[in-house]
């Protein structure tokens, strides 16, 4: 049972939330281009401690959703509208300075290429140390001892040594691991982590998840998991956001939607994943088309067209009839006309069910 | 043949040299400098001359190229020179000569007091040691890159009987008195003797630095040590240093000169190949002066105030017709019709040329040598610029549209030429439109143009000459003497005119001057009947100097004398 | 065993399908779409290319332009040392030192320098190639040899290079040219090379060896055609280069003998001499020069930005 | 490192090697041959004769081949046909101007191109942007000649701030020790001569810098505008790191690595580009020897030159391979 895993006073329910995003919109406008919005009126919160995990496929405005929290987008070309508070503190629009105050110190980001995300040509030490000389007045002496003991308990061997080393130099387990350090460094409230393992081995991928899960646990840091990978989720996630082109189309607690996905989407996703208590040589259904095919969200439905259950006035002409994202029982809210239904059953049961 | 392309180089080269010592002309003395007056507030400072190219070397009688002489000229002295600003041979280090009744004795009565730089004393041993020297010079030394203008005047070496040199002996009978002996009378003799070539060196330092030694290929000399660093004269100036790396020569002045000391205490001759660094230099100060000023130019200059010595024209320039008798090469076999180089002649715009291309004051000639220069005669054929004419004349002879292989110079500016990539296409039109055919060939003017139209390998050519002293052979006879068996040089196709040979042959035999003058107005008048090229004009090349540049007086010969100039502030 | 022998089947297929997307497959058709459509709203673009393509037409109906015979010596008879006619009647850019008409000059002149530009570029971008495809297609010790080569052409710098051909070829207009073009050869071969080995690790070429297409295929089927953008770039800037460095050369003399052809580069340095009476005669062939080389460069870069992944984000 | 360095070493040889086969085949293919290019077309066939023989030309052509390789070994490279002193000894003589101007050249390039090329590349699509673009282009296209003129024109001729030729006023006579004039000038302590030897300097070496300059520009501002998208940028301002750390310690560093090889390239370049601005500023260097060889057909001094600059030229990218390995820690390694 993952969730008894979280030691409860870790986790302060009672504080509120360290990252509200309210209604958050990006719009890219490209000279001469029409605009296209790739986040559309997302909302979600996370409570410390608490891990949330935005799901959907590559393009549907996960990472530019966290790339907008951090406030990394570019000025030029992009509006971002709604609002998003750290502790309270509202980002949208916060000058630079403060942004960069807080970044690293207080909400930090682990991306998902290792390599790419790791500057070749200084040593892994100076760009672990810089971070803490940045937002701590540290002598160059501490922030080096620091640094080596963030190294260790990210699990990288000998971290004098790698210290001096150069990214190239260590694997790609390594440099995810240095990564994180550096993310961790400055102990911050938030941290997102956006596909952090996806570029990595299998076996690498568990260990470290396990390492954010620890960190997480133990600093009561609330993290923000974006990826495409149910497994990750299921591994990981306290709640979870499904979204699709921009919009979340559900949201629900972990078992929640993994015992009953409401969305057609969802379902599809879950239904794609290989599962271990799933029937043997029961078949796999992946959904339908790519994630090319999507209409506007102002006409319906933005799956409809790979949707099985879609009917008629999924698609309606009028424009700006979106359908809306409604309360659908206690913690849960979902985005379709034709949802997926279940038998009806005690709450207790399926949350056991969900866990077996 | 060999000596043939030295010889144009030779020409311009000599052009720079005549230095005379005559004192200058009182009009400097009123322009110098207000205060103090006559020469003590004038002399003194140090003149920055912009040369076109670097000197060889500075021993002159290896010397054949302008920039070598314009320096060598400033260090040595010769038993001759050229009078100022003009172009009669006028006596040097010798007072004076006697010549004997055959015309094959000269006596020369050497000036008293005289001494080289390295202290040497000047005297009739001195005379007849450098005498003897050109004479026996060996290997090397024979080759025509070394000594073209010893073999242009004199003829063979002690050492090559075959071809036997005019030179026979030269006595020192006293202290002051050199006798030299030639074998056969020639109008080049004693006129020669003021070519820079023929300067007087110190006898010690010729032997001390071992001047003859001379290393390398034909073509690559490498000169002795004498030559590039001990050069020793009689001359007002001193050799000083050649730094080589930036082309930098400077002289000082000779303290105890026999003459009237030089004024300015130094000049340093800067070689700047390009002629608009040359003017702009000069307009921002850095150099007092420059030689090879473009005709477009003048105007230019003068307006800013500086001072542009237009020299006398003493040059011709023509277009050079192919015999078509040179053994290997293929010349244009309509060019043996008089009528089609008549036709040429006729199709050339000479006043355009002039009034066009040329600097003002330039003229348009008649035949190959300047008005003057004693046996230039007045009733020459002439040929006025008549398209007409030409095209008839080509009809006439059935050469409608025969093609000309037409070479002309690049790279090149020479006092008669100064550019002749416009000359050639305003030529170049002329003959088209009177219904040639021109296949244009550019080559770069050293070595490769000289080579080619000295071999014959053009139709015809752009070429030019500067004289060297006021002599006709030194014009005419370069161009048209007999060069060997019945013909002519190979620039000029080696036609073959019997008559015109013995004229010139005749008339440089000639010991009386004014029979001479006949003789050679004659051969002009044989020459332009038989047109073997067309002679275009006589340009006025300038130098330019500063404004404080006193007492610089611009020679026909382009061969200026700086003992005389001074810097007045 | 059936079993395996369908997973096999399965996986072949899959890879052909992939080899055959990326080369004609949308993937390539949508991205010079957009690379266009980027271009198109490019104004650096669309700077450089009205300039080029000014220039190609002017080149081309030069003689129906040229207001006069740009050889024609009209005003030779007025022109006097220190003074060479201006603009006037008939004459919008004045005379040259020949009285001939400048603007005819001009616009001829483009000619000779579209001439110059394109032959050499050619010849570099075809000889480059051959060379490139040899060592990019085989590598191995073809590679290395070709390779070797190159580097030792490349270790002669351009001009140094120009300078001993056009004096060993002689002076004639052509040898300028195979100059030019030789000091370019290097350059394509290296680019060519670069991108080909870049392509040979991918997918669908490995996809193609898999399907044991033959290599030729391969190479002129599917790795050229998508080693080309950069060479076309390159050819871009090249033909401003070689304009330029044709400049240089006849500056040095080395340039087309025939005066009588107008030549931008040529009319530069002859009228070196005239810089004090009429600067005029070289500042006009001056601008042309410079502003073709512009047009091109910019098409040029702006191209490259067009097709480089990196700024499509 | 030094295994690196060693490496690099050997693989120059080869090209060496096909450097001289090709000068030697050049020489061969020159109208008349070699003995011509030397005698000139003057010279008469026994002069001819009697040159092969002593240099061995009547011998099969890999005998000659080494000979002259032997020769170029210890930097003979036979005489000037325009002096006829030694071609090496014209060369060490004239090769500290070139050194010098060079230098020249290449520090207004860098000094003005990498600062230029950055700031067009922070305001991508600025005005700055394109004028720095334009400007880098006419800075090519522009010929050294009239540049050359314009420049002199204006600090020599109309303000007379600097020197418009030479490398030294004449009536300065200053002490020569390395040749490297503004360097005697501070070994001597003359300051003035070193002063006035700087000076010198500065208008050939603006002309001379303006083609690396242009390229430079380019090549900085592309590269920065490559660099600020790199993944590590992002995580760089993801830690919050100050703007200019990221700008000094991330984008700059990165973005110089393509810099510093176009440096070498073109430091190699100018020394070939000198051939034009030195002979309009009467500059006393290799390029104003190599410009009047061109013009006297003085074959044996092309000969030498172009080998040796071509030498020079390989090692000088060579010395900057070896300090991009150090500038890029992952060339060191591979």
């Amino acid at each position: 049972m993952i969730i008894e895993d979280v030691p409860p006073d870790a986790v302060d329910r009672s504080g509120r939330p360290v990252l509200e995003v309210d209604e958050l919109t990006v719009t890219f406008r490209r000279r001469g281009e029409q605009p296209m919005r790739a986040v559309d009126g997302v909302s979600f919160a996370v409570a410390p401690g608490e891990t949330v995990g935005l799901v959907g496929e590559s393009g549907c405005g996960k990472s530019v959703t966290s790339l907008a929290v951090m406030g990394l987008l570019p000025r030029r070309g992009v509006q971002v509208g709604g609002s998003v508070r750290l502790d309270g503190r509202e980002l949208v629009g916060a000058p630079d300075r403060a942004l960069r105050e807080l970044r690293g110190a207080d909400m930090a980001m682990v991306f998902q290429d290792p390599l790419s995300s790791l500057n070749p040509t200084v040593p892994i030490g100076t760009q672990v140390t810089e971070v803490l000389l940045e937002h701590r007045d540290l002598s160059r002496k501490d922030a080096t001892a620091q640094a080596t003991d963030l190294l260790d308990r990210v699990g990288i061997p000998d971290p004098a040594r790698r210290l001096k080393e150069y990214p190239h130099q260590l694997s790609g387990g390594m440099r995810q691991r240095a990564l994180i350090a550096m993310a961790l460094a400055c102990r911050p409230r938030l941290l997102i982590a956006d596909e952090p393992t996806t570029a990595l081995d299998v076996t690498i991928q568990a260990q470290i998840l396990e390492l954010l899960r620890e960190l997480v646990v133990d600093s009561g840091t609330a993290l923000v998991m974006i990826t495409h990978d149910l497994g990750v989720v299921a591994g990981l996630c306290d709640r979870v956001h499904v979204m699709y082109s921009g919009k979340i189309i559900e949201s629900a607690d972990r078992h929640e939607l993994f015992a009953r996905p409401r969305q057609p989407y969802t379902g599809g996703l879950l239904a794609s994943v290989p599962r271990l208590d799933g029937v043997r040589g029961a078949p796999l259904h992946p959904i339908r088309g790519s994630a090319r095919d999507v209409i506007p969200w102002a006409e319906g439905c933005a799956f409809a067209p790979r949707c099985d259950h879609a009917q008629d006035d999924c698609l309606t002409e009028v424009a700006g009839s979106t359908v809306p994202l409604e309360y659908d029982g206690p913690g849960r809210e979902l985005r379709c006309r034709h949802p997926l239904e279940y038998p009806r059953s005690p709450a207790g049961a399926t949350a056991a069910g969900a866990a077996r | 043949m060999q000596r043939r392309p030295q010889r144009v180089l030779a020409a311009s080269a000599a052009a720079l040299t005549a230095l005379t010592l005559a004192a200058c002309a009182s009009s400097d003395r009123d322009s110098g400098s207000g205060e103090g007056g006559g020469e003590e507030a004038q002399s003194g400072g140090t003149l920055v001359f912009g040369a076109a190219g670097d000197p060889a070397m500075f021993d002159p009688a290896f010397g054949s190229d302008g920039e070598t002489f314009r320096v060598a000229r400033q260090i040595h002295e010769g038993l001759l020179t050229n009078e100022l600003g003009g172009t009669e041979p006028v006596p040097q280090l010798a007072e004076d000569y006697e010549v004997s009744e055959d015309g094959l004795e000269y006596t020369f009565a050497l000036r008293e007091g005289v001494k080289f730089h390295d202290g040497t004393d000047f005297n009739a041993e001195a005379v007849c040691f450098n005498f003897d020297r050109w004479y026996n010079f060996e290997g090397l030394a024979q080759s025509p890159s070394a000594s073209y203008y010893y073999q242009a005047v004199f003829g063979g070496f002690a050492s090559t009987p075959d071809t036997p040199s005019i030179y026979e002996s030269c006595e020192a009978t006293d202290e002051n008195t050199a006798v030299i002996r030639l074998t056969q009378v020639t109008s080049k003799f004693p006129a020669a003797l003021s070519l820079p070539a023929f300067s007087i060196q110190s006898p010690t330092a010729l032997q001390e630095y071992d001047a003859d030694n001379l290393s390398g290929s034909e073509d690559a000399l490498s000169y002795s040590e004498y030559a590039l660093e001990h050069p020793t004269g009689t001359g007002p100036f001193k050799f000083e240093s050649w730094d080589r790396g930036n082309g930098e020569v400077t002289i000082v002045r000779n303290e105890d000169y026999w003459g009237d000391p030089a004024l300015l205490d130094e000049i340093i001759f800067r070689t700047i190949s390009d002629q608009n660094t040359r003017r702009q230099e000069l307009q921002a100060g850095s150099i007092d002066g420059y030689d090879f000023v473009a005709p477009a130019d003048y105007q230019t200059l003068e307006d800013e105030g500086l001072q542009v010595l237009v020299r006398d024209p003493f040059n011709i320039l023509y277009l050079g017709f192919n015999g078509g008798n040179v053994p290997g090469t293929s010349a244009n076999p309509a060019l043996k019709d008089l009528r089609v180089r008549q036709a040429i002649a006729h199709a050339i715009d000479r006043e355009t040329i002039v009034n066009s291309l040329l600097p003002e004051g330039a003229e348009a000639a008649t035949q190959f040598m300047p008005p003057t220069v004693d046996g230039w005669a007045d009733d020459v054929t002439t040929y006025e610029y008549d398209p007409d004419r030409a095209r008839q004349l080509l009809q006439e002879a059935g050469a409608e549209g025969t093609t000309l292989r037409f070479f002309y110079p690049t790279e090149v500016s020479r006092p008669y030429l100064p550019d002749p990539a416009a000359l050639f296409q305003v030529i170049n039109q002329n003959l088209i439109d009177a219904g040639f055919t021109v296949e244009p060939t550019a080559l770069p003017w050293n070595p490769d143009y000289l080579n080619a139209v000295q071999a014959g390998q053009a139709d015809i050519h752009l070429l030019g000459w500067t004289g060297d002293y006021n002599d006709a052979y030194n014009f005419i006879g370069t161009f048209f003497a007999e060069a060997s068996n019945g013909q002519a040089s190979a620039e000029f196709g080696a036609f073959s005119n019997p008559e015109i040979f013995a004229a010139l042959a005749q008339a440089d035999a000639e010991p009386d001057a004014s029979a001479r003058t006949e003789q050679y107005q004659e051969a002009n008048r044989l020459i332009m009947d038989y047109l073997p090229g067309v002679p275009i004009s006589h340009s006025p090349p300038a130098l330019v100097v500063a404004e404080n540049v006193q007492g610089l007086e611009p020679s026909p010969l382009t061969a200026e004398v700086f003992s005389t100039v001074s810097l007045s502030d | 065993m059936t079993a395996i022998g369908d997973v096999r089947r399965r996986r072949i297929d899959e890879l052909a399908a992939r080899a055959g997307q990326v080369p004609e497959g949308e993937g390539g058709v949508s991205l010079t779409k957009s690379a266009f459509r980027r271009l198109r709203r490019n104004p650096v673009a669309i700077t450089g290319a009205v300039i080029v393509v000014v220039f190609l037409v002017v080149a081309a109906f030069a003689p129906l332009l040229a207001p006069r015979d740009p050889l024609a010596q009209t005003l030779l008879g007025e022109i006097r040392p220190g003074f060479i006619p201006g603009a006037r009647e008939g004459f919008p850019l004045g005379a040259d030192e020949l009285g001939r008409d400048l603007l005819s000059r001009l616009i001829v002149g483009s000619r000779q320098s579209l001439l110059i530009g394109v032959v050499s570029t050619v010849l570099g971008v075809v000889v480059g190639m051959a060379l490139g495809v040899l060592a990019g297609a085989f590598g191995g010790w073809v590679d290395t040899v070709v390779m070797r080569f190159i580097d030792i052409i490349l270790s002669i710098p351009s001009l140094l290079m120009a300078i001993s051909i056009s004096v060993l070829l002689g002076q004639n207009q052509w040898s300028l040219v195979i100059a030019i073009a030789v000091t370019q050869v290097p350059v394509f071969a290296r680019l060519l090379r670069g991108s080909m080995l870049a392509q040979r690790g991918s997918d669908y070429v490995l996809a193609s060896q898999a399907l044991g297409i033959k290599r030729s295929r391969i190479v002129f089927g599917h790795v050229l055609p998508n080693s080309l953008s950069p060479l076309i770039v390159q050819a871009t800037l090249s033909l401003a280069t070689a304009i330029i460095e044709a400049a240089a050369l006849s500056f040095l003399g080395l340039g087309d003998p025939d005066l009588a052809r107008p030549e931008w580069g040529a009319m530069l340095s002859n009228a070196q001499d005239f810089l004090s009476v009429r600067p005029e005669l070289a500042i006009y062939p001056a601008l042309c020069i410079i502003v073709v080389a512009l047009g091109f460069t910019l098409l040029g870069e702006s191209l490259r930005e067009a097709l480089d992944p990196k700024f499509r984000r | 490192m030094l295994r690196f360095v060693v490496r690099r070493l050997l693989q120059l040889i080869p090209i060496l090697l096909g450097l001289s086969v090709l000068l030697f085949a050049w020489l061969r293919a020159l109208p008349g041959g070699p003995a011509q290019a030397a005698l000139g077309e003057r010279a008469t066939p026994e002069a001819i004769a009697r040159y092969n023989e002593l240099f061995g030309l009547d011998q099969p052509l890999y005998v000659q081949y080494l000979r002259f390789l032997g020769r170029a070994v210890q930097l003979d490279f036979g005489n000037s046909a325009r002096t006829g002193r030694p071609v090496t000894e014209e060369f060490l003589e004239r090769m500290p101007g070139t050194i010098e101007l060079t230098l020249f050249a290449m520090v207004f390039a860098i000094g003005v191109g990498i600062p230029l090329g950055y700031l067009a590349a922070r305001r991508h699509g600025s005005w700055l942007d394109s004028a720095s673009v334009i400007g880098s282009l006419l800075g090519v296209a522009i010929p050294v000649f009239f540049l050359a003129y314009l420049l002199r024109l204006l600090f020599a001729v109309e303000l007379g701030w600097l020197p418009g030729s030479g490398r030294q006023e004449v009536r300065i006579d200053a002490t020569r020790i390395t040749n490297f004039y503004v360097l005697d000038g501070l070994l001597t302590r003359e300051w003035d001569a070193a002063w006035d030897a700087f000076t010198h300097l500065v208008l050939p070496g603006i002309a001379l810098g303006t083609i690396p300059l242009a390229i430079i520009v380019r090549i900085t501002r592309a590269s920065v505008l490559d660099v600020v998208n790199e993944d590590y940028v992002r995580t760089a301002n993801a830690k919050g790191l100050a703007t200019s750390t990221v700008r000094r310690r991330h984008v700059i560093r990165n973005a110089l690595l393509p810099v510093a090889t176009t440096i070498g390239l073109q430091t190699g370049l100018l020394l070939s580009g000198a051939v034009l601005t030195e002979s309009v500023f009467a500059f006393g260097g290799v390029g104003s020897a190599i410009f009047d060889a061109i013009f006297a057909r003085d074959f044996a001094v092309l000969q030498g030159f172009i080998l040796i600059l071509a030498v020079v030229y390989v090692l000088v990218n060579l010395l900057v391979d070896i300090s991009y390995g150090l500038l890029d820690p992952r060339v060191r390694v591979r």
